[in-house]
């Protein structure tokens, strides 16, 4: 049985629903020699400002329980440079391309938009509205609910590209976000970015990031990750994006079925960045062995009715 | 184009309580590592630990003309390195690699003095035998905290490596850091064309990276940032280079590196 | 060099700051038999409500990546059962106890403090605000800052016991509801509770759990909890009881370098029952080997300055 | 009262490509346990797996009078089973025990019937032992989904222990459930003392409690829910059992199980 992979975000046509997360993917061109990138579902490119940035100093990242955190600042070369540097490349290299753009101010998201608009070989924009690890804007519209609708709401106006909130878990109803990018005409959300949090050095009694705190990412946030899915695919209709820790094909899966149409994976692309092929052949075979002619029939359809015992004699 | 292998662990020999040699039938990477050129490891299974840890390509292992596999040099430091120190004949080590901006050799008559510091020898095995066979003559000034933490030293003399010795507590060779007898040797070495190759402990790199502009040589240095991928997709390794007379940037060693002149980096 | 490990909660004086946390060691007495309960700082008890509660169906619990998800649904004896069967054992034990309340209503917490207010061998009450795993009551106080003040504020008027608000870290700020609750008058507030997360087996696309949602706890969680215990403890003045994926002597020293008081640990002393012992002793070397004398003088001891490198030869 | 102990792995036998038979080095709890109860088990460091699993004390290893160790037999369905089949020696497994409410023996002229399904074998190595030892007659029913998973019958066998076993796929004794030669030897035991233990998945727990009420007779059960702790500290592993005439109330299962009396469990 043939499976159709294909999934719709917007006007925007996925080849798959995997998409490498923004940040932990470079712009993309870094891998062209290790995958071929026009058989990922898309590239989210990491976060671009109108500037380029020099981000945080090192030590950017720490190891912890099953995760990781990543105190990285955002460091970029800005949109012209991508655009002349590392458009070109992706768009030769087949890539369906996400931009992931953070702004300082509401003007600064929608100058953004327009300029990458008139871009050849964007697909769609994910607005990092929660990037845990920069202190102006960004997580200052995610953690506010009219800001959130404001800024999707110019970027809105701004573009005919299919714009992806990207939402901050760290709040106390994810869901609400969620509506309110739809209201505002986002044409999906996309979540978890990472939790803020941090780790300390007991020797030397100095936090191991240079930042202080960091971003939680990796296999320890799924069961978060994986619930505020749930919540927002219940709280509307626009198409949710999943991640946080899917290391797996089961892990992407387990995603779908809370509800989302597609979904991101970062942290376990530094693992094992050869990841790409497992994933999509992994839900492929999946599909197949449980008869889901489309992978988009697959989303939402965790059974929460009472579950019976059955019995096997061993 | 980097592979990922699941090399099989051929033999582990431990050199102290902290440091040993690991033999991994990774022969597809060996075949392709240059000098300082690094893999990055993962051992166990499950989430502990979470991401991979770089190593340095220690030796290239051949039977003949075969290459079989290659070596690590770690110290035992935490989770991936007591693993690697634990690890024993047909255990799994997942092997990415070769990675990174390799040492550019040189020819002779000009000299390579390299300079290691503690498990910084790493890359300077498979670096000596690439200048030796070019017919380079290589000099190894090596520092440790200890003589009993010196490894390899013959290995190194019987390919006609020129040792410079230095201990802290002083139970072999100099007493004090390498540093010393490299600053001995460069001024009495005005006039000879040579390349200081270096790897250890940032500060050292420093040191390593002044003495050798205060005499005008260049230097290559190998620095080892915590990384994430050895990639370039997180941009966790990065370091401060100078960008024009004033200003700096930080680049990702693990693409961009982990080999950088020594003039170019903003030691902090 | 003796240390004083000693640490003050309002009136109550812990011998050590090495706290079993709520739902993680029953009533205490299950633990009688193996560890001495008097060696402890103090034994938080299983979440109690006035009536005897059943919980929630089996699957309560289900393993996650260096975590757990629970949704036991607070079943429990009931706080009158309480006092009759369980508090005289752990008063002969010398437990320091630390009785983990839960109301549907605020009346429902007042009465439990009134009541406990009389009985014999309390020492202070922890009020769960923030059980994730109970649709009513609980939860909708700790998620309204408000709802935390007005319970808090009641239970104060009812009880000379030193009260400890536990806080949920399934909020936007969780530093304001620290705030919230010394202004109230709590003596001290304790966090984490758990994470709200969930897990599906992709097999049957069921919730692993029958309560679908549950709270995630464990090693999972530390780095989220740590910043947490940070900001509160930058944002008031009372002591902040710190919780989440405690394994080692480190990992409680870490809590308390960020700024805690205090540990509690759960989900550890189901991996190593005897864990106490090495806790206490893990802290008592830590503050022998840097010369500190009292374990309080640690709580806090966060450097944030700018990192200076040393240089060794290897 | 339990103790925990890093018990070294004395020899692992590979029963079949699932099962495993592991003998482990802790002979303060193999010689404290009573049939029935249970081990909570830890391999490896860190958090994969992060919690123990509970199982069954399967033998209790001596050397004459001397207790050397236990056994577990397991069935590979996850982490930990995993890491039990891939044990050598030598490796360490941290086991806390002995655990839970053990099986109340019998004496003669009762008879014991066992009823095993799959790795619910487990406890009736030691029960039969147990029971032996007191001449009390032992029968043990043992269905599995084929012969290939019927273990130790020989070793049942000379014990004295009767054997009936039932197979799914007919390979071996009964086609199909093993409830069906225990409700047709019922039926056919009218005024015979006798008391039913079971071990097994739950719904063939269910059926025996139910088969046995049927002919009047008492059984006990060994229950396996998903436990946190094993003793009593999470309130995860609760069963329903009946209150009074009509209630039902959870109870937790490490402590007041895992055996419980057939009647007493509400089946669901
Ligand atoms: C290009 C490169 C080549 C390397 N080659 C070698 C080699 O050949 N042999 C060798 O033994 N090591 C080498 N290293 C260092 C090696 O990567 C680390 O020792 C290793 O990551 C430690 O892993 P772990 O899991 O044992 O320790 P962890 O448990 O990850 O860490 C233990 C402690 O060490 C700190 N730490 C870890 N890595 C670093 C680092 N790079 N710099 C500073 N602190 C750190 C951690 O913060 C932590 O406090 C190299 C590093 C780089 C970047
Ligand atoms: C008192 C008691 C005694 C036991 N004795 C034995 C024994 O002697 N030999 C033996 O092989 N097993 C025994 N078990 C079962 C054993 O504990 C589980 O097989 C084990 O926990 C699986 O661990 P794992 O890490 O391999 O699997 P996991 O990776 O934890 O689980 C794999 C899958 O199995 C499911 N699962 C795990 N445990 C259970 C369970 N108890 N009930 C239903 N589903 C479950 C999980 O939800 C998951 O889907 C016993 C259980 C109890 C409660
Ligand atoms: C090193 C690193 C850098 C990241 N940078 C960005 C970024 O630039 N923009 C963004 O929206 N998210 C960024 N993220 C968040 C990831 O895209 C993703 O939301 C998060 O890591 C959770 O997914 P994971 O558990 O699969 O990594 C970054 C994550 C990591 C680990
Ligand atoms: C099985 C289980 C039951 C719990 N029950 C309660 C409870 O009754 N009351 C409460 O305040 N917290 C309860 N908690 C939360 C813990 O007290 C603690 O806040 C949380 O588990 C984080 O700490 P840990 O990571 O050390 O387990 C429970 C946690 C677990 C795992
Ligand atoms: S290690 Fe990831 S960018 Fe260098
Ligand atoms: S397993 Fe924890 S109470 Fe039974």
């Amino acid at each position: 049985m043939p499976c159709d992979l294909t999934v719709q975000i917007g006007t925007l046509t996925l080849g798959n629903p995997v998409i490498a997360a923004s940040g932990c993917f470079g712009y993309g061109v870094e891998y062209a020699d290790v995958v071929d990138l026009s058989l990922l579902g898309g590239v989210a490119v990491k976060g671009l400002f109108l500037a380029e940035r020099e981000g945080h100093p090192p030590q950017r990242i720490v190891e912890t329980p099953a995760g990781m955190l990543n105190a990285i600042g955002l460091q970029g070369i800005g949109v012209h440079r991508f655009i002349r540097e590392k458009l070109p490349e992706l768009r030769e290299r087949r890539a369906t391309v996400i931009v992931n753009i953070c702004g300082s101010t509401l003007d600064e998201y929608v100058e953004l938009a327009r300029i990458l608009s008139d871009a050849d070989g964007v697909g769609a924009l994910e607005l990092n509205i929660s990037c845990p690890n920069i202190k102006e804007g960004g997580i200052t519209f995610g953690c506010s609910l009219n800001g959130t609708f404001d800024v999707v709401s110019a970027v809105r106006k701004a573009t005919r590209l299919p714009i992806i909130p990207k939402l901050t878990p760290n709040v106390t109803d994810v869901a609400s976000f969620a509506r309110a990018s739809e209201e505002a005409g986002a044409d999906a959300v996309s979540l978890v970015n990472t939790f803020l949090a941090m780790a300390i050095d007991v020797e030397t009694r100095r936090p191991k990031l240079s930042n202080i705190v960091g971003g939680l990412s990796g296999p320890a946030i799924r069961p978060i990750a994986v619930r505020m899915v749930y919540e927002c695919r219940r709280a509307g209709k626009i198409p949710v994006v999943g991640m946080g820790g899917i290391a797996s094909a089961a892990d992407a899966i387990e995603f779908m079925i809370a509800g989302a149409y597609a979904v991101q994976v970062g942290t376990a692309n530094f693992v094992d960045p050869f990841i790409w092929t497992w994933l999509v052949d992994g839900i492929r075979d999946y599909l197949q062995r449980h008869g889901i002619a489309r992978v988009r029939d697959l989303t939402g359809t965790l059974d929460t009715t009472a579950r019976e015992k059955e019995w096997t004699s061993s | 184009m980097p592979v990922d292998v699941e090399a099989r662990v051929i033999a582990n020999t431990r050199l102290s309580p902290d440091y040993n040699v690991i033999s991994l039938a990774a022969p597809a990477i060996a075949a392709a590592a240059a000098p300082g050129q690094f893999v990055m490891v993962k051992l166990g299974h499950g989430s502990t630990p979470l991401l991979r840890r770089p190593f340095s390509v220690f030796e290239v292992l051949r039977t003949g003309r075969t290459v079989n596999g290659l070596t690590l040099l770690s110290k035992r430091i935490g989770v991936t390195t007591q693993m690697l120190f634990d690890a024993v004949e047909g255990d799994v080590v997942s092997c990415l690699g070769p990675l990174g901006r390799p040492y550019a050799t040189i020819d002779p008559p000009a000299e390579a003095w390299m300079v290691a510091g503690g498990v910084g020898l790493a890359p300077f095995a498979t670096l000596a035998e690439a200048l030796c066979a070019r017919g380079t003559s290589v000099t190894l000034f090596y520092g440790a905290r200890t003589g009993r933490e010196l490894f390899y030293l013959d290995w190194f003399r019987e390919r006609g490596v020129r040792l410079v010795l230095a201990t802290e507590d002083g139970s072999l060779g100099d007493r004090g850091r390498v540093t010393q007898p490299l600053e001995r040797e460069l001024q009495a070495a005005a006039g000879r064309d040579l390349m200081v190759y270096a790897c250890g402990p940032e500060p050292m790199l420093a040191a390593v990276a002044r003495v050798a502009a205060t005499y005008h040589r260049a230097s290559q240095v190998s620095v080892e940032r915590v990384m994430g991928c050895g990639l370039g997709g997180c941009y966790s390794c990065v370091i401060p280079v100078r960008q024009d007379p004033t200003g700096r940037h930080y680049v990702r060693s693990c693409i961009a590196g982990p080999v950088f002149a020594g003039a170019d980096v903003v030691w902090e």
